[in-house]
């Protein structure tokens, strides 16, 4: 889960890492409020999940609570590269210095994590990796060591930040490690941290990504996640348990494991058909997760014809063409669906679909073969 | 031979008596491997048909002699099972659990590995299967027959398509190896690779990545310097876009890495031909074997 | 530092082990007061460091308020083996169903953290250890991994604890560890553990020993450390940061590295002497410090003569002859002084001291000729 | 040749700026050590009597080439120090700070002895000198000179006095190496044992232990079956009473364990002659020397 920047520095401020004052505003109103009670300067900043906000306009000073309302009031609604913004952050507008850059991420290369520092910060670190390499610090942190002072020392010296930042950044990176760790973050980006006129050192921005898989021993996650929202189709595949992501075409996919899943992408799209979703019902998927998979593939109108591509494994196919055949029943499918099935219990899911024929049900034989009917019939359908 | 496991595997599972455990690990020992154990705290006494159930691994260990590992419990106890069975002294350690944060196997992956002396294949990963020796997973045995063609996939349905193909094709199969779809997963390509060259009975390996990482970029620029024995590859996700997560928490491209692009360049570059999907690389894998 | 079991209890309190309920009393009176405090039965414990005060009748029940008192007018002041009993315990007496043992501690030949635990409680382990070793389960634990959850299952299964025990040990165990890795303890041992009759599990005792060295990252352990008295010599030599421990012969020592001087105590014991104390000035011995050293050895009244062994390194012989030139002006000493300098810096020293004769100042040339001239005008002294 | 530094060693040092830190490096320097750099954050770009001074040890690896480090800062910041100099690349990083946690040890000591490609002497130890070639720490190197005896000292003063009288005997020294008093060195007697084993130019070795801990013990039980060079031993604390700590940390009598009798019984088992006190095992030595 990819966090907004309020709840970045929201969830950084826990671990003590300075950021500056600030508030949400999801009203011109609200926005003007917040400004009263931050007092004097205030940057109103667009809430969004895209890089390139300020250029967009996304991010304005106002010198007054009535031009905080003014601008949030440009800002709220505004459509930065496909994102529409719900809210603004309200912060005291501070005096920089300087602008840096560090971040704490995993490694799966080196299977360890990776931290990297920048005095130049404010822009895109692969843009600074192109244009002078030898401006990022980088360590390597071994997980079952952690973080130790060197590895400060080696990111704040080896960046060859101002020395009167030194101080105040050696401070940070500890916590912003241990948000980090404790957070079961993948990535933690402060972009830029900057130097204030008056010698702290402050997280002017935050880019925080959570690790979906240990929510459980998180109760924060659950209370992050209620502000973003989840597109209709995929709150309800979420819902069901499903892996479901929206795409452009009419052939509705639904397969068991990834791999799998992106492979009839790839094959349908070779086959010259475009794919409408990605939905990969997991290992172990039963009669009543195929069959939610199927309404949630069929609610979308776009959807000319279904591709149902299970390899059994955990998953048993006699369950599959159960969940197939509940669905034929239980839904208004007005599209045509394509099943392949192999693997565990194949036999028995094929005889199954045999017994009970129906006008949308056709059985394939292949995968190639599959995915060329299910590209046909959705052309046919269009 | 083959590799990882075969007749010598004596497998102790991790949440024998859960729903799912039970049910593969049972599967496991109708093709014939030898399993001896199983563990759950508290039921230490008690058996799954047949099959004693310990309260610890080290008391599996040290009463059946196991030496390989299957871990089947919840996500939130896997990497400490994991632990345990290393710790026990388990030489093999599949674990086919999914949504194991990974935080957890950042500290649990470079432990085991620093070792030296286990393998840990997963987490969220297919298993193990050397066809007519024993079978340590998910993996349908049905679909495999003994044979020379080592296989190691990322995706674990993709494993079964390919087993498929293969057998179709007339071709059977030394080991066939899920090492999983996690960003840090236990073994990578390069150890397999390793063990296949390695191998007497493998002649022929087929290697299935997908997008996201660059773990089949390194495995390219080690294979060219260390394989000997012919290399075909399939990579899942060509047509993915890039933001998004596929399913695994590994499958996912960032900026312009991790792409099937970059994937299929590097190997090819590195004499590995890369098939345009599941079917097609199981029959390069037929004319790679042909021409031998 | 050793604490005591009260002391013990309190650290680990801190880190949420159950422990009984209890008070520390100087007096009877305090005595009876905690026992009412406490209300109903309770037991009365000689807080000492030493082992088997139990059965030299140092823990006694009692029923009532007036009797804590008077049992804890029998135990204070108790000497048992040397140790008199200047504090007791007063603790809620329990109902106890069954009693083990378990332990973290350093584990020098591992180069790791070992685990014991055993269902034979009550008892030495050191007993159990040698009369039924597979009643003790023990696992060793990655100072860089840390305890994980099987650690636990394999102490408390491996121990056979009985079934109604393990959750509150699998509870505990965790709890324990971090005591023992958070307060940089050495040992943390408690035994017995007992389990109550209403099924909870509770560290009846705790052995806990710090880490002098840690003692800078721990505000407690200068609070914990006010209650252990000092022999004034020990607590003299302390302030001076001078490693001292008094010995009962009547040839004083003084060396620097704690190898030269237990060799230098070797040496003198061969020659039919007997030490009267160990002392380490420490590497980087100055003047000062070796003055106060001398201040210190002579102001046992045992002390018939004084050994100065110095090879220099660290410490330069220089300093050391001005030390000795300094306690010789300074101290009214009346016994004779053997010194023997080498090393760094010890022509000038030597030099300085052949300077500057005096009648108690014996220069030697070497360890053993040193040694035999100390232990013979000792012996001529007495 | 020697062990751990020669002529080839390049020594930062952490802590250079110190008074202590100054006072000995230079003087490792006077006797012909290359010392190439220190270390003190935030005095990068001074300089101590002209060797110049770094922020980090990264920076003075990168600069300068140095690959041994020597370890002068304060406990607090010792076992940091070590890890950053170990981090660097250094292969022999000497920690001469005493009163380390043993906590901070427990972790550090283990992680750079895994890697198998650093060796860490110390803390609280006297620190190397290879007589003629280089001398890292503060063993005064005046008593010391050049020869084929190799000495091992748990204690360090002691390592001062054995040199001496090795050299009053005739016997120069090919290494002498303080492992310090610690619970958890870096290094043990078995790890300077076996270099010394397989350094050409020693032929006898001087093993100086004390009271406390099995260090000894294990070492005689290795040296049994792996040297075949005479090993000629003395243990300081013969006298010591039981539960006193004799000032290291790792210097004290837990029961029946770790008395000066029963590592001397376990020397002599293993054919090893312990010596009553520092001078006669400078003359076995001697002995073992002439026999040779």
């Amino acid at each position: 889960m990819d966090l907004f920047e309020y709840q970045g520095k929201e969830v950084l401020r826990r671990f003590e890492v300075p950021v500056p004052e600030g508030r949400v505003a999801k009203t011109p109103e609200e926005a003007a409020e917040a400004a009263r009670g931050l007092g004097g300067k205030v940057v109103v900043k667009a809430q969004v999940q895209v890089g390139g906000r300020g250029k967009a306009g996304g991010i304005k000073l106002a010198e007054s609570p009535e031009e905080a309302a003014t601008v949030a009031g440009d800002i709220l609604g505004m459509d930065i590269k496909g994102h529409v913004v719900k809210r603004v952050l309200v912060e005291r507008a501070g005096d920089i210095k300087d602008e840096y850059y560090v971040s704490f991420l995993l490694d799966r290369s080196e299977r360890n994590f990776l931290g990297m520092m920048s005095a130049e910060g404010g822009v895109e670190i692969e843009e600074v990796a192109v244009s002078n390499p030898d401006a990022i610090s980088l360590v390597h942190i071994d997980p079952l060591l952690g973080f130790s002072d060197f590895h400060a020392r080696k990111l704040v010296f080896g960046a060859n930040l101002a020395p009167e930042a030194r101080g105040g950044a050696l401070e940070m990176l500890p916590k912003l490690f241990r948000a980090f760790v404790e957070l079961d973050a993948s990535l933690v980006e402060v972009n830029p941290l900057v130097l204030t006129g008056d010698g702290k050192v402050v997280a002017l921005d935050a880019k925080v990504t959570l690790d979906d898989s240990a929510a459980y021993r998180h109760s924060i996650f659950e209370e992050l996640k209620a502000a973003h929202e989840i597109p209709e189709q995929e709150r309800l595949a979420k819902e069901k348990g499903l892996n479901f992501i929206k795409l452009d075409g009419d052939v509705g996919i639904i397969g068991n494991g990834a791999g799998l899943v992106m492979s009839t992408l790839d094959v349908v799209k070779d086959a010259g058909g475009d794919p409408a979703n990605f939905l990969d019902v997991g290992g172990g998927a039963d009669a009543d997760v195929l069959s939610a998979g199927l309404e949630v593939i069929t609610s979308n109108p776009e959807v000319k014809s279904v591709f149902v591509n299970i390899f059994g494994g955990i998953t048993r196919c006699d369950l599959v063409a159960q969940g197939i055949l509940d669905a034929l029943s239980r839904l208004d499918m007005k599209v045509p669906m394509v099943v392949r099935l192999d693997g565990t219990n194949a036999e028995e899911g094929r005889k199954m679909l045999a017994d009970q024929p129906h006008d949308l049900l056709i059985p394939a034989e292949t995968m190639l073969g599959a995915a060329a009917t299910a590209v046909e019939l959705a052309q046919k359908g269009a | 031979m083959s590799i990882l496991i075969d007749e010598n595997t004596k497998l102790v599972v991790s949440g024998l008596t859960g729903r799912e455990g039970s049910f593969h690990s049972l599967r496991n020992r109708d093709y014939g491997t030898n399993l001896v154990a199983g563990v759950t705290p508290g039921k230490g006494g008690q058996d799954v048909d047949g099959v004693p159930v310990f309260d610890t691994v080290a008391e599996a260990v040290k009463e059946t002699g196991a030496n390989t590992s299957m871990v089947f419990v919840p996500a939130r106890f896997a990497a400490d099972a994991a632990l345990e069975a290393y710790d026990a002294g388990c030489k093999t350690i599949v674990v086919i659990t999914e949504n194991i944060p990974a935080m957890d196997m950042a500290r649990v992956v470079p432990y085991i590995r620093a070792s030296g002396d286990a393998t840990l294949i997963g987490p969220n990963c297919p298993g193990v299967l050397s066809p007519g020796k024993a079978n340590v997973g998910i993996i349908p045995p049905e679909i495999a027959k003994p044979g020379s063609v080592g296989l190691v996939s990322r995706s674990g349905t993709l494993v079964y398509q390919i087993v498929y193909e293969l057998t179709e094709g007339g071709l059977g199969q030394s080991t066939c190896v899920g090492i999983g779809g996690d960003p840090i997963p236990g073994s990578d390509f390069i150890d397999i690779l390793s063990k296949f060259e390695a191998d007497p009975e493998t002649d022929v390996v087929v290697m299935v990545g997908e997008i996201g990482g660059d773990a089949e970029e390194r495995a390219a620029e080690w294979a060219k310097d260390n394989m000997t024995k012919p290399v075909v590859a399939y990579i899942a996700g060509r047509t993915a876009p890039p933001g998004k997560r596929m399913g695994h928490a590994g499958a996912i491209i960032s900026g312009s890495k991790g792409t099937a692009a970059a994937k299929t360049e590097a190997l090819e570059a590195a004499g590995i031909r890369v098939a345009m999907n599941p079917v097609e690389v199981a029959e390069l894998a037929v004319k790679a074997h042909a021409s031998l």
